[in-house]
């Protein structure tokens, strides 16, 4: 009994991740091209209503879960126009996406509130994998969506360390004048990144509309885009950490109800900074490590780059 | 692969910015097989007009054709493309990526992934073909000046440039090496590349290239053929009028010791030693000049004497008190001027207004505060009377001081230095990039203050000026003093030996 | 970043022009006047809701957004208006007010928060009637009103107590205040009356509006060995995490049968729509006193929501007499004897708890297994 | 270029209002005139104002000294809280003596709180744009804590209802009302009487002559001789200073106690109110009382036409978008025409690839 609860407790883990994992690995592909977004949490609302509506009325969970992209694209669109084009503030553009997208969402979702959804993503044993012990409980008895963020985890890392456009998209975050100079589009890598992110955020809404708790109810990401955001810096800007990262911070978050069960109290406001401490010990030490092993931030997150203003 | 350029010409370039017409109507031509040599001084419009060339500006007016025919060079990837390489003076590469990461930076075609072996092979092959040594496993962060510009015009060779553009290629090196680079760019040369060199150094002009254009005031001034002409003449197209001929004024009356550098010890940001035992005396009424590549530990020797680097041994002493690793502010107030190599941004802020700058440093104290108040007034007096009496060419105090010259800028971090009254004034590369009237009006400046019996050490890269000015000159190798010699017996020759390191134990003498 | 004075100049412009509209306007006395514009509603009564959550919460505002939806249709002359998302603060007195000015007759304030605010409002609007939900704080022209959902719950307890299997019963809840902590007591007492052998165990989200978390929560109980989860949460998350394992559940607020079909077995269920229309017009001939109100089951202000397929008509049959006797009044669900956990006699036999006691309960009843964080 | 933003802004909303089926020409006929039609309105405006114009004023000494600090949220919460704490632990003190104390401790814990990023930032190069959002989420934790928790009215315990709030204060505490009937209180003058102290203290004093410095060239200080890990925590202590005054004005002029979502978003419409101001002190001042109409008026025209309260927030969400991206165009107006030739190359075609 005991030994079952524990993996139970990690499997949850797992599906409590894998919305901040998703929006983190957006957020990670938008952050490594240089380009901050604190509008993660808006692209989320957005994506969790367009799927959410798209999926009742197609009747096909798939369809509402590619509108959710495009609708977390478009949000995205609008931040890549203000950052990148119009070199606006990236961290106002991006809490002004969260205002906005919270009362799209809220309208869009209107009549939407209480209303059953019959096409969910439901979880699916990978054949095989799901009968290793224990790690086949956690990792292998969830919905495609979980299976499809582990390929993505895969996809992300190798496309960043091993493809030339990858490595493209690393120099436009770090130094965006170089990679100008070597021929590399630099505001059409950013405005990539930045929508691709987005889309990946309209993913992670879509999950929790879809898949974790279906059903629609207004800001009913509650804070876990700023989580992803965390979740970025925890994981170092690296798809791999994140996916630990995240598989942390889901654990957490279940961690606090399995212990009550157990009747052992903690107090939750305790839990619910914990991933708030941690990601800011971790900032310490990645800027530590900085000066001396040069992993860290891009170099020019947050900055707008202009060619002719240099 | 594109053809090979064999011919480019660039007519009636004109290109503005905001309130400057930068080209004004500008022709250029360049064979392959041949050095152009773009001369003139700062903001002739040298380097914007390569810019224009490799596609990161867009001119006003102008055509750019290409073995006789007109092209559109929108980016750099289209310069690239048709065969343009491109070294900057500050240098386009991603510090945290390797070389050969650098290298294969935006490269075309080849699927999507990275080869970087393939990579890595290709630029041990061109290193050997043209006597470049670069490492491609190394982080550019790891690498010297003089690497990071070899890897610059390896990525050039490498995406199969037949014309490449430096921009004041040899500002960073020895002499040594500027000669070994001379070698390299002829040897492209002679295997039938073209080659721009943008430059304001007459002797480097005169010789790696074959045909010259005088850039003045962003306008064409004189292309000549270098061996028609003579160093004069270059210089005299350059200015547009005679060039004062410099004689050395030596020492009047050198009194004791203002700054004494016993035995210092200091690291670099990377944490590895910089400074290993400097021992040298300022004194009173001299100049001495610190001879050196940079990178050998100048700029380290400069900030510990002005606070802004932990001292890890020794003593520095300001007229006979230890300041080592006090604040910069005490040291300030103890009597240290300082000049600073980075005069934009380090001397200055440069959205500050120019009263804001001048009274930088002094702020806080009486004249220009009392109880706690700036007192404007009195302030606005003290500043327009200093831009005045230095000769700053402003519209007004309030202008930001970004938006002056370079010489301006630096009359302007002198007004403020000087009027403090130091006991010792540290001047980093004071006449960097200054053009000749504005290098005039700091030497003579320098030496003004020298005669009144201000100390000044004077960390410089142009021998000519070391020579020129200093009452002793002092040569700085990896982070040691390898001589100190009496200026008036100082020789190019010899100290470009010593500051490669080739005479590092011979005439070591005692300051 | 630099600060140009050009747009400083057309700010401080704006702001002059602000100051003379002050200044133009500062004469009249518009605020403290109750205005008359009574005659553009034509002769209908103005009824305006106040609501803490968005009315798409599926909870709580939206309960009371049916039951606004039903006075409509019920009172011919009445118009209605909401404003929805108002904070528990110092803006709900500027609602209220603003509300009030607008020439609203009735104003139904439906969160705890409003209390101090709906009080101070009153005082300057003598004419307008205040209804406050679940406050205890009243005047003249000031009610409050509350529904005995504890009876409720008791019943759907009985519901939860016959299905299970495993004699472990999971509570989501959100907040540890005694309004869930009587709800708990009342649900265990009934789970405990259909099946002395089962115990409610409780898991705390500390919200009362997150999907996720109560899903989690509810998993959390499924996983110690629960097969009915109760909740008392916003959300449908919990049902749905019960039907995703096969187990059974206990909604709350609405029906939540549609969320999970194969789960939930009935639920506590809000009905404020009879209220309203009772309140309206008797505020409409006059006949309106001010008072505490806490309705009880009889009144139908709560109710259970329609039963799942899966109750057995034995339930159901225990579930209509317990209710029967409610709705008569021959018994309460707080009648004695009562133990608390330590099993200590906390109500004696033959006695009842008063509704003060009700209303600040801090201790769990005998059948509960989890603890009230301090 | 404003009205620009605005009326583009406006012209989006529009589109929703109408989709809503509202007239959005009364909406927003209510949206703007009403902040400003009734003494109820403008009064209301302004006590909106009040907290956004000293979140404002922090905001534009972080910002003025090189840090972006957008923990403004978090530094309310903690000195709303301890503004309220302090209050209910003097009972009987006069006002007099126990005001400035309410006050000043609002100020230092906001100030502690900003505090922190700034030394993070100082002391160990942290970024605080990360370090204060997470700080934001760890000060909400806090907060709710506190106010659940020990500082709980003891009325909500014994009522039952547990509504996390604080007792409410001494009545002697309570901020003056400027205008009998209203809610505007004497904090809307302090936090004017503040602007301009800020302006003095940026412009005309050696301290703010050195934070300025320190955040317009951080090389040229140190060179300079100014302590800029010193002056770099000073600019955030100042900054949550001013978050945090803005929560023990709150408290002691609007809520007169503490309670849960007190910050109402004033940390981040601060930062816009601030950006409105061109980051100038005296310019936050009209700034901040439009930003208090947007949103007052928003929420009127809510009421007016009875539209969704989701779509007032997605027009607020709109507003500040056009807002920030007309800033660059306020900034260079010639960088439209580039814009211009760069989506539609008229002739010439110099610059075809971007």
């Amino acid at each position: 009994m005991e030994t079952s609860m524990w993996i139970s407790l990690l499997a949850t883990g797992v599906i409590a991740g894998t919305p901040i994992l998703f929006a983190a690995l957006g957020e990670i592909l938008t952050e490594r091209a240089g380009i901050l977004n604190l509008g993660v949490e808006g692209m989320m609302l957005v994506g969790a209503v367009t799927g959410f509506l798209v999926t009742h009325s197609a009747q096909n969970e798939w369809i509402g879960l590619a509108m959710a992209t495009v609708a977390g694209g478009l949000m995205a669109l609008i931040h890549a126009f203000l950052c990148i084009t119009l070199r606006a503030n990236q961290v106002v553009s991006g809490l002004a996406l969260t205002i906005f997208g919270s009362g799209l969402s809220g309208y869009l979702g209107k009549n939407l509130i209480g209303v059953p959804l019959a096409n969910t993503f439901k979880p699916v044993p990978i054949p095989g994998l799901s009968e290793i012990p224990v790690i086949g409980e956690i990792l292998f008895k969830h919905d495609v969506l979980v299976y499809i963020s582990y390929a993505l985890i895969a996809l992300i890392w190798f496309f960043l360390f091993r493809t030339k456009a990858g490595l493209e998209l690393r120099a436009v975050g770090e130094n965006p004048a170089a990679a100008d100079a070597a021929g590399i589009n630099v505001f059409a890598t950013r405005y990539a990144c930045v929508i691709a992110g987005g889309m990946l955020a309209g993913i992670a809404g879509a999950y929790l509309s879809l898949a974790y708790a279906p059903s629609w109810l207004e800001n009913m990401t509650a804070g876990r885009g700023w989580i992803a955001v965390a979740l970025v810096i925890f994981g170092m800007w690296n798809p791999v950490r994140a996916f630990f990262g995240s598989f942390f911070f889901g654990t957490i978050d279940v961690l606090g109800f399995t212990m009550q069960t157990l009747g052992i109290q903690i107090p939750s406001f305790f839990l619910k900074m914990l991933p708030y401490v941690f990601t800011i010990v971790v900032l310490i030490v990645v800027t530590r490590e900085t000066k001396t092993r040069r992993v860290a931030s891009p170099e020019a997150l947050g900055l707008s780059y202009n060619r002719e203003e240099r | 692969m594109t053809e090979p350029i064999r011919q480019l010409e660039m007519r009636d370039i004109t290109k503005r910015f905001p309130g400057v017409l930068s080209n004004d109507r500008v022709n250029i031509e360049v064979r392959a097989g041949e050095v152009l040599a773009l001369l003139g001084e700062n903001g002739a419009g040298k380097t914007t007009l390569m810019n224009v060339l490799y596609g990161l500006y867009a001119p006003e007016e102008g055509q750019i054709l290409l073995n006789g025919r007109p092209v559109t060079i929108g980016s750099p990837k289209k310069a690239i493309e048709l065969g343009i390489g491109m070294v900057h003076q500050h240098f386009m590469l991603v510090p945290t990526l390797t070389v050969a990461e650098n290298v294969a930076l935006g490269l075309e075609g080849q699927g999507i992934f990275l080869k970087l072996n393939d990579v890595s092979d290709r630029i041990r092959a061109i290193s050997a073909e043209y006597g470049i040594t670069v490492n491609p496993d190394a982080y550019v962060w790891q690498l010297s000046v003089g690497e990071q510009q070899r890897v610059e015009i390896v990525k050039a060779l490498f995406r199969g440039a037949s014309l490449l553009i430096l921009d004041e290629p040899t500002a960073v090196l020895t002499p040594q090496e500027a000669e070994e680079l001379v070698k390299v760019l002829r040897r492209m040369a002679e295997r039938g590349g073209a080659l721009i060199i943008i430059s304001h150094k007459l002797h480097e002009v005169m010789a790696v290239s074959d045909r010259v254009t005088v850039l003045r005031d962003g306008r064409v001034a004189a292309t000549l053929r270098t061996a028609d002409t003579s160093p004069e003449e270059l210089a005299q197209q350059m200015v547009g009028r005679e060039m004062h001929v410099w004689e050395r004024q030596p020492a009047k009356a050198v009194g004791q010791a203002l700054l004494e550098l016993r035995n210092l010890t200091a690291t670099s940001d990377k944490g590895t030693p910089a400074l290993r035992g400097v021992d040298l005396n300022i004194r009173a009424g001299e100049i001495v000049g610190i001879a050196g590549v940079s990178g050998n530990g100048q700029k380290e020797l400069a900030e510990v004497i002005a606070g802004l680097r932990a001292v890890t041994g020794g003593e520095v002493l300001l007229k006979g008190r230890n300041v080592a690793n006090c604040s910069p502010r005490e040291i300030l107030k103890a009597g240290l001027g300082y000049v600073p190599e980075d005069r934009l941004h380090v001397g200055t802020i440069p959205s500050f207004s120019n009263w804001e700058n001048l009274i930088l440093k002094d702020h806080g104290d009486a004249p220009y505060a009392r109880r706690f108040m700036l007192q404007g007034k009195t302030i606005r007096e003290i500043c327009g009377r200093l831009i005045g009496d230095y000769g700053v060419k402003t519209p007004d105090q309030d202008t930001w001081t970004g938006r002056l010259s370079g010489g301006n800028i630096q009359r302007l971090i002198l007004a403020r230095e000087i009027t403090r009254e130091p006991a010792v004034l540290v001047a980093a590369y004071p006449t960097r990039g200054l053009d000749i009237g504005a290098t005039e009006y700091v030497h003579t400046k320098l030496m003004e203050i020298r005669d009144k019996g201000m100390g000044i050490l004077l960390i410089s890269e142009d021998l000519e000026e070391l020579m020129n000015l200093s009452d002793r000159i002092a040569v700085l190798y990896e982070g040691r003093l390898v001589a100190v010699m009496d200026g008036a017996e100082a020789d190019e020759n010899r100290l470009g030996l010593l500051m490669a390191g080739m005479e590092a134990t011979a005439g070591l003498q005692s300051a | 970043m630099k600060f140009k004075s050009k747009t400083l100049a057309i700010l401080l412009s704006l702001a002059l022009v602000l100051g003379l509209v002050l200044a133009g306007c500062g004469g009249q006395p518009t605020a403290s006047q109750p205005a008359g514009d009574s005659k553009a509603a034509g002769d209908k009564v103005k009824v305006a809701f106040v609501y803490v959550g968005p009315v798409g919460d599926a909870g709580w505002s939206y309960a009371h957004d049916q039951a606004r939806k039903y006075l409509e249709k019920e009172v011919p002359n009445v118009e209605t208006s909401i404003v929805e998302s108002v904070p528990e603060g110092a803006d709900a007195e500027r609602v209220l007010t603003e509300l009030a000015t607008k020439g609203n007759k009735i104003i139904f304030a439906t969160s705890f928060g409003y209390m101090d605010y709906v009080i101070k409002v009153a005082q300057k609007f003598p004419d307008v009637t205040f209804l406050h939900c679940s406050g205890y704080k009243t005047a003249p022209n000031v009610g409050t009103y509350f529904g005995r959902i504890y009876q409720a719950r008791y019943l759907s307890g009985l519901a939860a107590g016959k299905q299970s299997k495993s004699n472990v019963i999971g509570y989501v809840a959100a907040m540890p205040i005694p309004e869930v902590i009587r709800g708990i007591n009342a649900f265990t007492l009934g789970v405990k009356e259909a099946n002395p052998s089962a115990t409610v165990k409780v898991v705390w989200t500390n919200t009362w509006y997150d999907p996720a978390k109560e899903k989690d929560a509810a998993k959390s109980l499924l996983d110690a060995g629960a097969d009915v989860i109760a909740q008392h949460q916003d959300t449908p998350a919990p049902m749905q995490a019960a039907e995703e394992k096969g187990k059974f559940g206990v909604g709350y607020n609405t029906d939540m049968s549609s969320f999970a079909p194969k789960a939930v077995l009935t639920g506590p269920v809000w009905n404020w729509g009879p209220y309203y229309v009772k309140t309206v017009k008797a505020v409409m001939d006059k006949s309106w006193k001010s008072e505490q109100y806490w309705g009880p089951m009889a009144d139908k202000i709560v109710d259970l929501a329609p039963y799942g397929a899966m109750v057995s008509d034995d339930t159901k049959a225990l579930i209509a007499k317990k209710k029967e006797s409610l709705v008569k009044g021959e018994w309460d669900v707080f009648n004695g004897p009562i133990k608390d956990q330590s099993g200590q006699v906390k109500v004696q036999e033959g006695a009842k708890m008063t509704d003060k006691e009700m209303l600040e309960f801090n201790w769990f009843v005998q059948g509960v297994d989890g603890t009230i964080p301090k | 270029m404003l009205a620009g933003a605005l009326a583009g802004a406006l012209l989006v909303g529009a589109l929703f209002l109408v989709l809503a089926k509202s007239d959005p020409l009364t909406a927003y006929g209510v949206l703007f005139s009403g902040p400003f039609s009734s003494q109820f309105g403008f009064t209301e405006t302004l006590v909106r104002a009040t907290p956004l114009l000293l979140v404002g004023l922090g905001i534009i000494i972080s910002f003025r000294s090189g840090i972006i600090n957008i923990g403004g949220e978090g530094q309310i919460l903690m000195g709303a809280v301890a503004a309220a704490a302090v209050a209910l632990a003097l009972p009987g003190v006069p006002a007099l003596i126990a005001l400035p104390l309410v006050f000043l401790s609002g100020a230092l814990a906001g100030a502690f709180w900003g505090g922190i990023a700034g030394w993070l930032k100082a002391r160990l190069q942290v970024n605080e744009i990360l370090s204060t959002v997470m700080l934001n989420q760890i000060a909400a934790q806090i907060y709710l804590f506190l106010i659940r928790g020990f500082l709980i009215d003891p009325q909500e315990v014994a009522y039952g209802t547990g509504v996390p709030q604080t007792a409410l204060l001494p009545d002697g505490l309570w901020l003056e009302r400027l205008i009998p009937g209203s809610r505007l209180h004497t904090g809307f003058l302090l936090a004017v009487a503040l602007a301009v102290v800020v302006y003095i203290f940026l412009w005309k004093t050696p301290i703010g002559f050195r934070l300025r410095a320190v955040g317009a060239g951080p090389e040229a200080s140190r060179y300079a001789g100014i302590s800029v890990s010193l002056y770099t925590v000073l600019a955030m202590a100042l900054a949550g200073g001013m978050a945090g005054m803005a929560g023990a004005v709150e408290v002691a002029g609007l809520h007169h106690r503490a309670l849960e979502d007190i910050s109402a978003g004033y940390g981040f419409s601060g930062i816009v109110a601030a950006l409105f101001g061109r980051l100038h002190p005296i310019g936050a001042i009209p700034a901040s009382i439009l930003m208090g109409a947007l949103i007052l008026g928003a929420d009127m025209m809510q009421r007016a036409v009875n539209v969704p309260a989701a779509i007032v927030i997605a027009i607020q969400g709109l507003i500040i978008l056009f807002v920030v991206s007309s800033d660059i165009l306020l900034r260079k107006p010639e960088y439209l025409n580039r814009l211009k030739k760069r989506f539609f190359p008229m002739k010439g075609g110099a610059q075809s690839n971007g």
